[in-house]
């Protein structure tokens, strides 16, 4: 049964996204939000992780993006942008939510 | 489709407070159901009355009540956690020998099972936290 | 009469509680242990999930004296007797630590279906065997 | 020598106020002084007189508040973090026109030049948070 | 009258303020920047550090519309007025997070010493640098 | 001047000992407190990160450790054991103390 991950917490100060990329199955997907979505920065070490996931979608909550000054040019590639439509939206379309807090 | 949703951190100083609501409002004006909203940890912070923000910042325990009247929520703070820190409705303050209570209108403080029943009965259960 | 279970009746779903902090520098771990045991009169069915930090929660030999906080650790062996089994606990998370299975508590069940024989509560696994048993399950409560 | 103490989380959830405790208890027993105990952002959570923890668990508000009376501490909660989170006293609930307080005794409620001054005051300023 | 000095009369120390965290997730970036306008009155040699997550707070764009949080960052460009001068951005921390130096705010003040020319308030330093500053303060308040 | 660095985050998840260890000059002094003892355990990637401060000395919190059921056969060599007195006498002996929240 699929899972949508969500993390809150920044990568560079917390190893809750590390932890839950290691933890994702195929057909999972992660959405950032809060702090966490500093890890969709281009070039930066959390980006190449969540690269790495096979079959993982990578999802970032725009409102958290825009609130940091992260633009869409300073994206990774492969990460989609929602807003809370969009995170009610997958969190129906996945079968459970898990948080990694 | 039926959400629960559970909220462990208090007011202003995690975002997971504001978060859980806009994630709470954004299911409601969807159309679905939400079973209950459980505040769990600090989360129980998050409904106390006595909360006066600066004018120019947003009113979390304020924004959840105004939630709660609209959409009939079910707004349930854990009673251990609650007496931990400090939150208490008239029957508890009571109970307590205390000489008020604090907590907010849309809230009730019951029993951790509630979390739990909200786990069996929504078809979603999404937690809020740090 | 608050935490009796209600209207749930007939329904069983698979419940994990996925533990990822150390004890005592916050409450996460000891008021996730008070939901496990409330959780138990449900009658669901239920499973413990040890990684990251939250390994250090089954370490043995605690002893909070002198921080004056409340030892809970003890409870995790009475586990048992709220028919709360099943705890995984990762191998990744202890080696990556410093630890070995046998700095964990012993944590046992009386099997009532196995002649109420005496069985190890705890069941090691790696990463990937964690991963299937997160992605197996109904509900997933973080702490 | 002379110490300010600054304590940044609240009770229960986080162990720097239980450590801020046993560290302030132990500079007093060796005879320093503690110039000013600073409670800040969450920190404004210790200062509640409503908490009831379970009977075998410490008590952290009164720990503190016992501490401040055998000692005579100055134990500050600041104003703009205690607003935001809901701890008042008397005055300020007034002031807000809320129809009851919360704060502990031994604590008082007081701005953010009281942090400073205690930096300026004191031989060494230790903080305690998350 | 609260925040007024105090007794502090005479004794001037050397402050720094250590920020490490990212705004908006948490409250401490912006609980600090309270703490950093009301110590102006103090007239105490005050510097601000930003390091690790902490750089965040500098990022330029910041619009915090559609979270709901008040957004908090036009007061950094303010600090000038305070007299608040002297913000060390540590390099290191800027290149691990994919910044550049191009994506702060421009922070500058006027200085009375050289005829109120404007003058940039963030100086960038490396990390053996920000030791340094560390080591030469007199209080250091961490958020 | 002297700084007693104070650390009260687990290693393991939390960025926090790393950059104090990277920040911390000949002559100054960390104490792992609440759960940073944890980086106190030998063989761990956070003892050895400690073990790299050159002229740092090194402490840890023991009511912390004995909570966290840390006896002393499980610690990393050159860490020194105090109690709330003598984090008082620490906080004493250096000029300033500087925590790492």
């Amino acid at each position: 049964m699929s899972i949508l991950h969500t993390i809150s917490k920044s990568p560079f100060q917390n190893q809750s996204l590390s932890s839950c990329v290691a933890h994702a199955s195929s057909g999972d997907a992660i959405l950032m939000i809060e702090d966490a979505v500093y890890g969709a920065v281009s070039g930066t070490a959390a980006a190449a992780q969540l690269a790495e996931g096979e079959n993982i979608s990578i999802y970032a909550l725009g409102p958290d993006l825009s609130a940091r000054g992260l633009g869409e040019a300073k994206l990774a590639e492969g990460i989609n942008i929602v807003d809370y439509d969009g995170f009610v939206e997958l969190a129906v379309e996945y079968d459970k939510t898990q948080s990694w807090l | 489709m039926k959400f629960g949703i559970v909220v462990n951190e208090g007011p202003y100083t995690h975002q997971a407070a504001d978060t859980a609501y806009k994630f709470t409002k954004a299911v409601l004006e969807k159309g679905h159901d939400v079973h209950r909203v459980f505040f769990y940890h600090d989360g129980v912070n998050v409904g106390t009355r006595m909360s006066v923000p600066p004018q120019d910042d947003r009113h979390i325990q304020r924004n959840w009540s105004e939630l709660a009247e609209k959409y009939d929520l079910d707004m349930v703070i854990c009673i251990a956690a609650a007496q931990r820190r400090g939150i208490m409705d008239e029957n508890e303050a009571k109970r307590q020998g205390l000489d008020g209570d604090n907590i907010a209108p849309g809230f009730r403080i019951s029993g951790l099972g509630q979390l739990i029943e909200a786990g069996v009965q929504s078809d979603r259960l999404v937690t809020f936290g740090d | 009469m608050n935490d009796m279970p209600e209207d749930g009746g007939g329904v069983v779903k698979k419940f994990l509680y996925v533990n990822r902090k150390a004890p005592y520098g916050t409450i996460y771990a000891q008021e996730s242990l008070e939901v496990v045991l409330i959780g138990a009169a449900f009658e669901q069915d239920v499973s413990l999930a040890f990684l990251d930090d939250g390994v250090f929660q089954l370490v043995k030999g605690q002893n909070t004296d002198d921080i004056g906080v409340k030892n809970f650790s003890p409870t995790y062996r009475a586990l048992g007797d709220f028919e709360v089994t099943k705890l995984f606990v990762e191998k990744e998370s202890l080696a990556e630590r410093g630890l070995t299975e046998d700095d964990l508590m012993e944590i046992m069940y009386e099997d009532e279906d196995d002649d109420w024989e005496e069985k190890p509560s705890i069941t090691f696994v790696n990463k990937s065997e964690l991963a299937a048993i997160m992605a197996d399950q109904d509900v997933i409560l973080s702490f």
